[in-house]
Parts: C-alpha cells; structure tokens; sequence
C-alpha cells in the first residue's frame, strides 16, 4: 500500500490502464498540455503523447460524441469533463447516444466509454459550478454511475469503469482531490462497480453516505460513539447498479436508517435509497428513514449561505438522535 | 469548392455491371419502402416511418464507392443507407415489424437500424446527435492507423442545430477521415430551408473550417458517385475530411402521418421535382447509352420484387420477441432489471 | 363547460392568453405554418401572426435561450419542445440559465417562460422518443413542474403557469392529446400550480398517479370496488412545487400508499412521493408504500415489449391489493 | 466584411471629455481589478476571479457608443463590461466579497454579476450558453418595437461550442439587433486558438451567415469605439446583426489560481503584449495629442483611487446576507424551502 492523494490515485489509474491496453486514450479540455485542470492528467501527455491525450476546443457535446463514436468501432475513450457542470451541455449524447445503442441495436454495439471529472459542491463557485450532478445520470438505463469517496475506491473503481463494457459515469469531487489515503499498487487490484461497502461497524443505525458527505458521517459516527450511539456507516460507491442488498442488509441488524445527500433533497439519491430501504425492511425498522439533504436551492456564492446549503454535522447528529430516539425530534 | 457539378447526358465509365448494380439497388431501397408503406397501412409497423423515395441515388451513389470495411452511420430516414450498406433486407423488414429476426431484435425499429456485419452504425433520431459520434469513428479509424472512411448522412435539417458546427470544426481541426453528406432536401418537415437558415447553400458552410466541399445533384447517381468517390479517396489517402451538399427531395411526406405535406409546399414542386425521378432517369440514360437492354432491366425489377417478397414473408413469419428481452442489451453484463 | 379534447384545451388556453396580453408568444419547431407536429398551437398564426407564432430552425438550446433572453426583458414566451425528448440538448440552457437567473442575480431578473411539449410513453416512438422527461427537471429549484392529467387540467394550469412568472416545465403527452373532457370556457378560469387534486374519494388505500397513468388507475379504482377495495386517486399535478398536505392527508385518511409512475422506477418521481410519505405519516400507515413504475429500461419498439415496459392495470391492482393484505403478496 | 482595422496614430473626433471618459473608465476597471485580486490573496474574495486586465478598451470602448437602455451581456469575465455599462463599484466589491449589499445580495458572485438598473444582463458562467440568450433580447427589442441594441461579449473559447453557431444563424435569420463581440484574447484557458479552431480568423465565421464581420485592434479603445459604433449604427436603423472579433490579450492568467499561465504561452509572448496595454497606449496618445495635460490625468488617477478605495471599505462594512436568503429569489413567488 502507497498512501496518495485521491487526485495521484486517479492518475495513477488511468497511467496503468493506458499502459496495460492502447486502446485507452483521454479526451477533454486541457487534459494534456494544461495537464488537466485540477491536475488529474498530470504527466500523462508526456508519458502517452498527442495521440492519446487529447485535448479539445470548448465543445462538450461534441468531443463527448466523439468518445461515443471511437467506443463503438472498438476504442476505449476516457472523456474527461472538466467539471460534470459542464457535463449538461453534452447529456443529450449521453442520455440518447451513449446510455441507449447497445439497446437499440439489440446488443451489435457496444459503448465501452468512461466519462470522468468533478462534481459535487466546490468552494464558493456559485450556482453554475457547484452542483450535485449525479441526478442527470442514475435515472438512465443503459449508464453505470460512480461516486468514488476514497482514494482507493477513486483508484480500484476508476480502473474497473475502464474496463466496463458499458458507459460509465465517474463524478469525482473537487473538494476530495488533496484527501490522503491507503490505495494498492498491485496494477490488478480493481473494485468490482456495484457493490457496496461497510465503511465502519456499529449497531445502532445505519448511516448511508458517498463522498464529502461520508467524510462527515465519520465525524458524526465518532462524536456520537460516547453518547452510545454506534453508528454502521455504509457507501453505495456506484449509485447505478446500487448494491440494495448490502444496505438492506445492514438496516436488518440496526432497524434504523439515516440516509444522507450533499445534493438538493426533493427527488434526490436519497429518496430512491429511503424508498428501497423502507420497501424491504419495512418490518424491521424501528422508526421511519430519515433523509438529511442539501437545501433545495440553487448553490449561493456568499461563504455562509453556502455553508447553510450543505449538510452540516450537526443537522447529520440530529436526525441520527431522532431515529434512535435519544432526543424528542 | 467546386461549382455544383453539370448532369451529364451519358455514363462515361460505367459498364454493365455497375449500371445493372447502381439501378439495383435504387430499386431494392424503392421497392423495400413501397412494401413498408404498405405494411405501416395494414398495422403491421407502428410509430414513425420516414420514407427515404425520391432519394435513392444519394445512398446508392455513394455507397458504390465505400469498401466494406468502411464505415455508414445516419439519421431516422435511413432504410436506404442500411440497405444500401448491404443489410439484410429481411432482418431490415423484421425490425421495422418488430419482431424477434430484426436486425436489433426488434427493440430498435425504423429509426434504429444497426447493423455490425456490415459497418452500419445506426440509425440516431436527435436531429443532429450523429455527427459527432461519426467524428468519433474518424477518430478511432486515424487512431487507429486504418485507411477506412466514414460516411455521415443527414438532412438539411441538422445544419441548423449546434452538433452541426462542433462536428465540423473537431474534423477540420483534427484531420478526421469523415465525410458528411448532407442530403439537402429542402425541407425539415414542414420548414424549408429558406426558413430555417441564413446560408441555404449548405455546402458553404464546410468552407470557413478549410474543408473541402461541393454541391452535387442528388438525383443524379453518377456525379453523387464521382464527387463521393473524390472525398472517399481524399480521406483514404490523406484523412482529409469532406462536405457534401447533395440537392435532391423527398417524394414522400416527412413521415407516414404526413402523407400529402401540402401545406408547406405546392402540389406542383412536387410534381415537378418528380420529374427528376433518379430512378427513372438513371434507367433512361442506361437505356440510352445502350448499357442494359429493357430485358435487362426487367430482370432486375424481378429479383428485386422477389426479393421483396421474401423480405416480407421472413419479416411476417418471425415472432415477437421473447418478454424477457426487455431487460437484455441495457448492459453487457447485467441482463435482469438493475 | 364545453367537452374538448386535451390538445383543444391547449389551444384554447394558448389563445385566451395571446389575447390576452401581447407579451406572450409562441416559439419553436413547426408551431406555425405546420401548425404543431401535434396541432396544439392549429389556427394561432392565422389568428396571431409571424411576429407572435415563430417558427424555428432545429436549435432547441438556441431557441430555449431565445426565450430566456426574451423572458429577462419583458416577454413572455412559450417555448414548444417537438417532444421533451429534444428538450436534452437544451437542458443546459434550462437548468443553468432559465432556473437560476432569477437567483443568481438577486431577485432582479425574472424569467417568465413555459416550455411545453409532450413527454412520456408514446405509441413503438422507441428509445429515444418515448421517454419520461420529468426526471431531469424536477429536482432543479427554481423551475415549476407540471403533468396535467385531463382537458380541463390541461387549460387551467396552462393559463397559470404562463402567466407565472417563473420558468415553467410543461409536459404533456402524446397519448392524450385525443382525451375528451369538460373545460369551464371562462377565460380566467386558472389552477394555481402547486395543488394538488383528489380525483376519486376512498377509505381504503390512496393511488397516487397523473397522467396516463391515471386513466390506469381510475380504471383500477372501478374495478377493485366490487372486490370491496375502495381506492382514493390523488393527482398531484405539478410536480415541483409539490403538494405533499393533499398526499399526506389522503394517506392518514386511507393509511396504505400506492404510488404509479410511467417512467423508469429507479430513483424517479415516485421514490420522492414514496418517501416524503414514509416520513411525514410513518405512523398512519398500515403497510410501506408500494411503488409501481415503469420497468428499468430503455423503450423498446417491439410493440408487446413497449407493452411489459409500462405499468399495467394488473400490476397497479397487485400493489393495491398486497397493501390492502387481501393478497399474500 | 471589411478588413482588419489599421492602427490609427492621432485622435481624430475626440473631445476632451470624451478622453477623459475612456481613460477614466478604464482606469476605472484596472484599478478595481488590482483591488479585487489583493482581497482575493487576503481571503476576502473566494471562489473563481478571472480578471479582465489588459483587456479593458474592448468594454470601454463598445460601452461608449451605447445608450443606457441598451443591453449588454456577457460571460464570467464581465467585471469590466458590468463596470463600464455604469455598475456601481462598491455594489460591485461587495458581491464579490459576498455581501448582502452585492449587486445580487451576495448569491452571485464575480461570475454572476448582473444589474438591472443599468440593463447589464449578467454574468454566465456556462461557456457558449448566453449567446443563444443575447439572440433572445435582440428578439424582444425587435418585438416590442423598439431601437435599442444587445452587445453580447464573449471569448475565442465560445466558438468551438455549437451556440455559437446557432445564434449566428438566428440573428442572421430573424435579422437581430444583436452585435456579438468576441474578445479573442487567444487562449481558452489553456488552449490557444490554434488549437482550439479550424479557422482562427472568428470573424470569417460570420460572413457564411451574412453578417457583417470585421476585425478590430481590441488594445485600441477608439478603433473598437468606431467598429462597434458602426455595427450598433446598423442594429439600431435596421436591426442588422453584427459579428466583431477585437484582438485582444490578457495580461493575467485564467483566473487567479492560474496566475502565471506559463505554460501555455511564453513569459516573451506575454512581455510583448503588454506593450500593448490599451491604457498606457491611450493616455499617451491623448497627451501627445495635446487633448489632456498630465495634471488631468493625475486627476483621474486619483478620482479612480478614491472611488476604488471607497468600493473596498463599502464591500468591507457590507455584513453576510442573513441565513433566510438562501431560500428568497428561487422563485419570485415561494420564498421557503421548496
Ligand atoms: C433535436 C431534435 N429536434 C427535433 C426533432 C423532430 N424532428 C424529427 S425529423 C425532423 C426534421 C429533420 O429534417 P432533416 O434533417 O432535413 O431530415 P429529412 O427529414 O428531411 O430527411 C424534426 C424536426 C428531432 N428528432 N430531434
Ligand atoms: C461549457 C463549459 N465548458 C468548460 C468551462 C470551463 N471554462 C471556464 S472558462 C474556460 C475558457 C474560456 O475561454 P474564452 O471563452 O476564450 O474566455 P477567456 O477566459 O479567454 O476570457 C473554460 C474552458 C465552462 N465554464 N463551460
Ligand atoms: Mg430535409
Ligand atoms: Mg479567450
């Protein structure tokens, strides 16, 4: 085990998979000469040349299609969005194109495609940059959606996506690219997508999370263990196909559920995860699922508003002592 | 660049073979089609069908250029570059019928024909949404040191739309074995170009971004054939990209809800641009040039009806595909509902 | 009242208001010399003129922000998507444009726009033209969302939301244009967005459906009454803002849910329904509430799978049933 | 169509208080940028800052042929078009410090700068995205028959996006009182135009379309004063769209987190330009002139000191909006989380 950064994990799996098969290339905006934007394609120009690392005018629509394209006559393209914001420009390649000939032309063609960058909530980018972009994609037969929360899973599960034979939507975080963390080097170790993981054992209530908001729930589970409160954190990692059953499971042994979105709540992840979790353990569960979400607007610039948006530890807290009825609610 | 190419009266080049090919197959895609109609009027294809008469020569025209292994992609209205490709014309009909023998087991339709075995790559009905991806095929055939092309067909329709200008530009920029074929129709379903674009001369456009670019009349399926075939092998030979305006009409309505489209235009364009018929002109000037004789020329209606017929016999007789179909083919590896 | 058709009501709305007030118009593919793909705006450049009926090149990004534009400076536009499955390339303009204008700039720019166009199943359209659209903009704050059910919805909440001052997602479908119903001919008859209506009044469970889906489920409402089962149908109409009160109550009236949706289940609109419920009447319920949705996968042509792919009548019934605990389940 | 511009070396039709004007809004911006870039090192700014310095005689120059009820419009690098359309500095300071006397009570930002008082449409963030809606006002103008003109700004990095080309082409179609000023300062980020765009030469694009098009010296404040006067002249009488590529150079780097952009371009490339600094450029062509003396400018200068100095202590005593503003303006009629 090497510890490296999310954003060295990300490079380091993409440098692997382009050495381990020439069919890979990335393609996106200032992924070679500007070495990326947040620096995920570092060195990789340099290391593959022109021809695969390629970089694209402002076209998102287009160069997205051009990755469709090469993926069906048998390449295997990692398009990277400079951030999934921009990712909005270009969904109707993903959603009509990409996600849907395998299906339309009864399984001839396959779209072997990663379509990789950040999103999430940044740091005071405002209402354009700074969006939960996963509920344009996880809706859509035909994708397979990503949320890596660790290095290691950013690094295991990147290397899987590219060895999918399906569209794969990879939405990292801005916000995580510096956080450290225990990543295998062995150049096989892949994280299978669709499972997913325990993060930490408890008892008491299972707390669903992915990304920044997973690094909160650790704050949480730890501030709560004192109280007694021990708290079973679980990751989905890949939203679709979502691994219903590991966290069914876990609400099985804690009989409580606590589901949590970085993201706008009404007709968000966390709906389809409370609605899943309360159809099948609906006799196990001790009280009703809560959701803690982001607020349902637009992301504000100004610091303290945005900090209001997000989920905050201690709104996390709350619902936790409401669903073990530690505190009136 | 070159001025829109003059008809020619006679058929300098081809021989017999080629003629008895080139009207061939405008006849099979002609006769496929009647026989759709047909069959869309008896309820035995559903949703929408757009019929590619009047159109023949374009897809005809420049497929006769293409190699096997080179590539076709296209819009909705693309029975006949499927056809024209070299697709099954039964496997095509089953599709249009959904049935379980189609070349997408019936899940794609009309407007989603595919078909691997002969380089065909569908069939996408966003007005626009292909000229990227034929891009991408550009790309991967350069990428991958191959001296394939890639044939981009699309309606008048697409010019307008942003996909149009993107693809255009990533091909010029990048060097991109990729030739787009406008099928300029003069109509994107009831708005004609006139109505839809400041510049009508669609092949003008390609020039700003240094592609090389001509008009052809459409209708003619020699000089289709002559001025792909100078794009094809501009492209083999050096990866340079094409635009080709190719001025031809659509005899039919937009689709079979729009049976008479006489709103938007007069009876009397349609009659007269009847007249250009290029299955009929085509057949005279063979005639003429003495290149078949009228028996050959019945010959070929034969086997093409007859092969018609057997389209539609296969297509009647494959069954509907299994209910368990429905959750196949959404991913390679999953095949129950995720 | 006079009995119109669905699409009659459209038009009847789309007049009243153009006559109304100057300020609105009508823009997009086909709307004027073809008069609609699907004949809503027949007879309005007739009536209105060029200036007020535009047709547009194929641009839907490019005339969405046209209408926004206009919106921004004093217009009123009502912006025809063909179908809402093009609305995909224009989703960008939608959702970071149209939804976050008026926030982003501090309350002083309004955007006054309705987009509309049909959305949903239609007949062997296949997989990239018969597709529930909702789902993309739902959960975007600061757009309104509506499905409108019957002829007189169709009108009422039409008229409502182009004189809303907010950008409005309209959809409307295909399937119904044909639908005969009563319309109340006054030209201010308006449904305020945001309310939702009880189509059926019942003790036993509450169906939660709209559109086509609520023709299934009236039918379902009849046909269970025999048996003794006594459903009561909500429609919520618009979709964002939700009218969770009118749902809620329902629910501690009837204690059992159902909740329909055309489109695909996973995470659609019918986990946020499912779940908003869950929490807000956990105790009232006898039973967790069942989803009935849409299988997870693309629209196929084939006319017996496109069948399998929508919620039938006999699926609607199970769930009812297996709520009410008159069938194992 | 006309060509490039040539560098003029006198002043010819300007006034001293037309001089004074252009120097002292530009001043303005620069000095108001410096600023801002030191709170952003202070921490008082967050976020994204991409300055406009080097590039402010294409926002001033263009501002001052238009009225105050005309419109303009730009992208996320619009402190110098909002400035010079007549913005408030202090407002301005204090929505990029975030504050609830911000143009937009904080929620914006410095990318999301919009003031309907002096009709300065904003600030988008979106690359390409308010092209389409600079075509819409146009279109409302036109409608509501007035005379008023949209100046729509954007970078070279907006072409290569598909609405570019779409709004091209509707303002050519619908003939709209639209002028588009693209301000080619010759990267996107990273990206040269080289290497972004077949053709370099934006102007050109515009000429397929038939809009008037021309290249103008964007570090020449009275040459981009002439060339858009001349376009806004033509909008304004009959509604003639117009496309103007200024040829510019940002002095900074992308934003600042990209301070030194030396990779892209040389530290050479950047030492040259700067010897175009439109202002050092301007003031020393209206002193030789002999139109202002040095004391004027001095008077500027400290005028534009006071007013920045007076921008930064408003933005400093501006508290944060109150905690209930994140759920005002989603909607102009629901004011609770919804
Ligand atoms: C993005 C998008 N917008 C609208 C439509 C609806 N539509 C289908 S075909 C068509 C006309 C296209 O005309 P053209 O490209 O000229 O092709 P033709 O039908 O003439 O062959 C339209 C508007 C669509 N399929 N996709
Ligand atoms: C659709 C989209 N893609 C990517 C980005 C990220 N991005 C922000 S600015 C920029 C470069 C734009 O360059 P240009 O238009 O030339 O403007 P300049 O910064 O030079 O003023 C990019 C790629 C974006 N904001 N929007
Ligand atoms: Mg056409
Ligand atoms: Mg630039």
């Amino acid at each position: 085990m090497a510890v490296l950064t999310y954003r060295e994990a990300l490079n380091l799996a993409l440098r692997e998979e382009m050495r381990r098969d020439p069919r890979v290339f990335v393609i996106g905006e200032e992924v070679g000469l500007y070495e990326g934007a947040y620096k995920v394609t570092q060195g990789l120009l340099k290391e593959f040349g022109a021809q695969r690392v390629v970089d694209t005018p402002i076209a998102e629509s287009g160069f997205t299609g051009v990755g469709i394209g090469a993926a069906m006559v048998g390449l295997r393209p990692v398009v990277e969005m400079m951030t999934f914001n921009f990712a909005l420009v270009a969904v109707d390649q993903i959603v009509n194109t990409a996600a849907k000939i395998h299906y339309m032309s009864g399984g001839q063609y396959r779209v072997p495609l990663v379509i990789r960058g950040p999103g999430g909530p940044a740091a005071q980018l405002g209402a354009q940059h700074s969006q939960s972009m996963e509920s344009y994609f996880y809706h859509v037969p035909g994708l397979k959606v990503v949320r890596p929360t660790t290095p290691m899973d950013a690094k295991g599960l990147l290397k899987a996506a590219i060895r999918d034979d399906n569209p794969v939507i990879f939405i990292e975080s801005e916000t995580l690219y510096n956080v450290k963390g225990e990543v295998p080097e062995d150049p096989e170790f892949l994280i299978p997508l669709g499972r997913a993981i325990v993060r930490r054992e408890g008892t008491d209530v299972t707390l669903v999370a992915y990304m920044g908001m997973m690094y909160r729930a650790m704050e949480v589970a730890e501030e709560l263990a004192p109280e007694g409160i021990s708290i079973e954190l679980v990751d989905p990692r890949t939203l679709r196909p979502m691994d219903a059953e590991t966290i069914i499971g876990s609400v099985r042994k804690t009989h409580r559920a606590v589901v949590v979105e970085a993201g706008a709540g009404f007709a968000g992840m966390g709906s389809e995860i409370a609605s899943f979790i309360t159809e099948r353990a609906f006799d196990d569960l001790d009280a009703p699922v809560e959701r803690v979400t982001g607020a349902n607007a637009p992301m504000p610039y100004a610091r303290n508003l945005e900090r209001l948006k997000t989920p905050s530890k201690e709104k996390i807290a709350a619902a936790v002592r409401r669903v073990c009825g530690t505190n009136g609610g | 660049m070159a001025k829109p190419v003059p008809r020619e009266s006679l058929v300098p080049g081809v021989d017999a073979g080629l003629a008895r090919r080139l009207l061939g197959e405008m006849l099979l895609i002609r006769r496929f089609e009647e026989k759709a109609a047909e069959a869309y009027t008896l309820g035995k294809i559903g949703g929408f069908l757009h019929l590619y008469i009047g159109e023949e020569a374009v897809a005809v025209g420049a497929t006769s250029v293409l190699r096997p292994d080179d590539f076709a992609i296209s819009a909705y209205r693309e029975h006949g570059h499927c056809l024209a490709k070299g697709a099954d014309p039964r496997r095509m009909m089953a599709e249009l019928y959904g049935r379980r023998d189609g070349l997408s087991k019936g899940k794609g339709g009309s407007m989603h024909l595919f078909d691997r075995s002969v380089n065909f790559l569908g069939g996408h009905a966003i007005v626009g949404s292909h000229l990227p991806v034929a891009a991408g095929v550009g790309f991967a055939i350069k990428y991958q040191g191959g001296d394939q092309v890639v044939v981009c067909y699309f309606g008048d329709g697409a010019v307008p739309q942003g996909e149009f200008h993107e693809s255009m530009n990533l091909v010029a920029l990048w060097k991109l074995p990729v030739v787009y074929l406008c099928e300029n129709n003069r109509y994107a379903m009831g708005t004609s170009t006139e109505r839809a674009l400041a510049q009508t001369e669609i092949w003008k456009f390609g020039q700003t971004y240094g592609i090389p670019s001509e008009r052809v009349d459409g209708m003619d399926v020699l000089a289709v054939r002559e001025a792909v075939g100078r794009a094809v092998a501009r492209a083999r030979a050096a990866s340079t990209p094409a635009l080709i305006e190719a001025d031809t009409y659509r005899f039919r309505g937009h689709s079979m809800r729009d049976p008479a489209g006489a709103v938007y235009r007069t009876r009397e364009e349609v009659e007269r641009e009847k007249q250009r018929d290029p299955i009929v002109l085509f057949r005279a000037r063979v005639l003429a040039a003495g290149l078949l004789a009228e028996d050959d020329v019945r010959a070929i209606e034969k086997d093409v009806s007859d092969r018609i017929d057997e389209a539609v016999a296969f297509a009647d007789a494959s069954p509907e595909p299994p209910a368990e179909w429905l959750f196949t083919d959404i991913y390679t590896d999953i095949s129950t509902e995720a």
